[in-house]
């Protein structure tokens, strides 16, 4: 424990604690300016909703979910979680060259597989992701995070579920990770 | 362990920082000066249960005997406490009531078992300030009946014995589904209910709130 | 005083300015506490990396504590903070549904979005499929619309939920964090003797 | 185990019991005392009979009336449009949830003005701003509206304006009682107020 092990090679990250804090600060400072939490799904939903709206209007109007997030005023684009999410992208943008992790386009994944099955586990893993977040009002940001932080019992359900569910599953997947 | 796992300096200066503006809230954290000692079902009960409400007998003798053990608050302006008052009352405007001083005083009143009794020119008028009073604890406060137009019209039937003045509050003076019923055909004086009442009322003209 | 924008302290035009600035610092930590990475965050599944239930649990700590003690001082009205509501049975699912995506897929949206940031082409199939997730979920509500919104509880909090004041609940959960930071340590200390190779 | 996690770890659990040793907080929702007690010297908090009528003669959608008076009295007669919430149910929280349409005026109302200001106290205590009280109550509805005195001859213009727009309401009310009494129940549908207008799902 005591090793200092300081090859380049090593990725450097801040303490996980201390990011911890910062974000607990920071959504802390979200909660008492906008009075939400923090979000990120949202986004992507925005960006369906737009883009159907685009391609096929009538589509997208006879859409009973989708209608919902259309408003004539304004694009579905002109919204928080949109300018949050893009915000997100350039923070890990400048944290990124800041530790020098900017780099060339690459897949990261166990040795074991080959980068066709990452790129397929990624997609599937997004999909699955993206209908779950649906359900569940939320992902990991709106929901577990801020969810629970604002003392939300719903945020606490897809907390619990959403890594009980990890763990419980984690096993017949390992192949992808170690 | 990883390298930055090492070093949770930066971490603890950061949540000292959390901590210190928290410390800052707490002493910063103004305790209002006044508290509600009672909770909403007392303060339910002290409006419907008319408690610490003079009426005309309790008021009738504290004139006879003035200053014993009762202090009389006239809560109207100063113009209008001006222009006559119940004797010995003193002029105290609802808001002033919460000062400091006035709030020791009856406390200190409190203590020689001396009452407070309020009133403005109804009895709605020194119900809030009453209640105001009594929530915050001070449980000495009275407030009068009909207020100062009360007592000026029981001043004035004074040794006329034919005449019967009472007062209740929040009476219904008429019956209202009748009155309802009857299709707006109402004429004057077609309802003996009523008949005392209209009589009442033109008799008092300044009165902008009815009743007593 | 808060929230501000709420209370009209700020004006809403501020809005967008305000979230991109948030997010500038939000994708910041996530990149920094290396969340970029889904060897990283998946490790919390598999025993050899917890970072992502330490920098979790840390966060949902301090900001819980933090919104009690400002709404205790009267800085920020809890009551007007967003509670998301809670359909129990929709929320289930839908979090069973993202815990199979997460292992799978070892992103989740905010983090896939920080490592497209530096160059992960993981991270971009990842949020591709989030796209067609949602677009799914979209183009087929008409079959679950019931079930959506189907066991709707409300704004309901916490401690409402449990019987206790919210206050207790926040003592626990620190106190559960606090035990799980602990055993994580070690857990980890533990696995990572059995593996040598950790080189992201 | 580094010093500084246990240094860590003790804080964050220090802050969190900290929580539970604050003293009771006195609930900030409710109305400071002081600030009760200007607000009860408002004259504006009472509301005249003449105004309750045009109110209601336009339909006003903002006007809530609220019957403060037992149910027994309410069921025998009540102001069109009114709901019945008796002083007795001030306690509850039940009675709380319905005073709660922040957007609309409520006018309370009893037999005289006694009860219904005993209601706007207590209103006003749980924090309500938006609460009223009908000066002179029924007694001076029924005075004024529904029988109402013609003025002497020597009165001003305004006060004969005044009467003819009583003699009207009185016509309105009285008239057409049966219609309006039947109505009375399914008042107004107000949509309640949200905890916060934030969009669902947004993640």
């Amino acid at each position: 424990m005591n090793q200092i092990i300081n090859s380049s090679d090593r990725p450097r990250y801040i303490n996980p604690y201390f990011g911890g804090v910062l974000l607990g600060l920071l959504l802390l400072l979200t909660f008492y300016i906008t009075g939400r939490g923090l979000g990120a799904s949202g986004a992507i939903k925005s960006a369906v909703v737009t883009t159907v709206d685009k391609v096929a209007p009538q589509h997208a109007e006879s859409n009973t979910y989708m209608k919902s997030f259309i408003s004539d005023d304004h694009s579905p684009m002109y919204n928080w979680l949109v300018f949050e999410s893009f915000g997100v992208f350039i923070g890990g943008l400048l944290s990124g060259a800041l530790f020098g992790r900017i780099k060339k386009l690459r897949i990261e994944k166990s040795p074991k597989i080959s980068n066709k099955t990452r790129l397929i586990a990624a997609g599937i893993g997004g999909v699955l992701f993206g209908i779950g977040s649906q359900f569940g009002r939320g992902c990991s940001s709106g929901a577990a995070l801020a969810g629970t932080a604002s003392l939300s019992f719903g945020g606490l359900v897809v907390m619990l579920f959403m890594f009980g569910t990890g763990y419980a599953v984690a096993y017949f997947f390992r192949k992808l990770w170690i | 362990m990883h390298v930055h796992e090492l070093n949770p300096k930066k971490t603890l200066v950061t949540l000292t920082l959390f901590v210190i503006i928290i410390i800052i809230g707490l002493l910063t954290l103004s305790q209002p000066r006044l508290v509600y000692k009672m909770d909403m079902k007392q303060s339910v009960d002290l409006a419907l249960n008319n408690q610490g409400f003079v009426d005309q007998t309790e008021l009738s003798d504290l004139l006879k005997n003035p200053g014993q053990n009762t202090v009389l608050i006239d809560i109207r302006d100063t113009y209008q406490y001006g222009r006559g008052h119940i004797p010995g009352a003193e002029n105290i405007s609802a808001v002033e009531l919460l000062s400091e001083d006035n709030l020791k005083r009856i406390a200190d009143l409190d203590a020689q078992g001396i009452k407070v009794l309020l009133y403005g020119n109804t009895l709605t008028e020194a119900n809030g300030p009453f209640m105001v009073l009594r929530q915050i604890g001070y449980n000495n406060t009275k407030v009068l009946i009909g207020g100062y137009q009360f007592y000026q019209r029981l001043e004035s039937s004074k040794g006329d014995s034919s005449k019967q003045i009472s007062c209740v509050p929040d009476q219904a003076e008429y019956n209202y589904a009748e009155i309802a019923k009857s299709n707006g055909t109402v004429t004057e004086g077609d309802s003996p209910a009523k008949k005392p009442v209209v009589i009442e009322r033109k008799k008092k003209t300044n009165a902008v709130a009815g009743g007593c | 005083m808060g929230p501000l924008i709420p209370q009209g302290i700020i004006p809403m035009g501020w809005d967008f300015v305000i979230a991109l600035l948030i997010g500038i610092a939000f994708g910041f930590i996530l990149e920094a506490s290396g969340f970029s990475s889904s060897r990283n965050i998946t490790g919390v599944f598999y025993g050899y990396n917890f970072v992502v239930l330490r920098v979790f649990f840390t966060a949902v700590v301090v900001a819980m504590i933090g919104l009690q003690y400002f709404d205790y001082f009267g800085w920020l009205d809890l009551n007007q903070i967003y509670v998301l509501p809670t359909f129990l049975s929709p929320m289930i699912v839908g979090a069973v549904i993202m815990g199979v995506g997460f292992i799978i897929g070892g992103f989740c949206p905010g983090t896939s979005y920080t490592a497209i940031a530096i160059g992960k082409i993981d991270a971009m199939v990842f949020t591709g499929g989030l796209f067609l997730g949602i677009f799914l979920f979209s183009e087929f509500f008409p079959f679950f619309e019931q079930f959506y919104y189907s066991d709707n509880m409300g704004n309901i909090t916490i401690g409402e939920f449990l019987g206790i004041s919210n206050l207790m609940f926040t003592m626990i959960f620190t106190a559960i964090a606090v035990i799980a930071f602990y055993v994580t340590w070690l857990i980890e200390k533990r696995v990572r003797k059995n593996h040598e190779e950790y080189k992201f | 185990m580094n010093k500084n996690y246990i240094i860590l770890m003790s804080m964050l659990l220090v802050l969190a019991a900290g929580l539970l040793l604050l003293p009771e907080k006195n609930n900030t929702k409710q109305m400071n005392p002081e600030e009760l007690m200007w607000d009860i010297v408002q004259p504006t908090r009472y509301v005249t009979t003449d105004d309750v009528a045009k109110s209601i003669i336009e339909q006003d959608p903002l006007l809530m009336l609220v019957d403060v008076r037992p149910e027994s009295d309410f069921q025998d007669f009540a102001l069109s449009g009114a709901i019945n919430l008796p002083l007795e149910g001030f306690a509850s929280d039940d009675t709380r949830a319905e005073l709660d349409y922040p957007k609309k005026n409520i006018v309370f109302y009893s037999n005289d003005d006694l009860r219904a200001d005993q209601a706007w106290v207590l209103a006003k205590r749980l924090g309500f701003n938006n609460v009223y009280v009908l000066r002179g109550g029924l007694n001076q509805w029924i005075k004024t509206i529904i029988q109402p005195v013609e003025p002497a001859q020597t009165a001003s213009a305004e006060e004969f304006s005044q009467y003819t727009f009583r003699k009207g309401a009185s016509l309105f009310f009285t008239g057409t009682k049966l219609s309006t009494t039947a109505t009375t129940k399914e008042s107004v549908v107000v949509t309640r107020k949200k905890k916060s207008s934030a969009v669902a799902g947004g993640c």
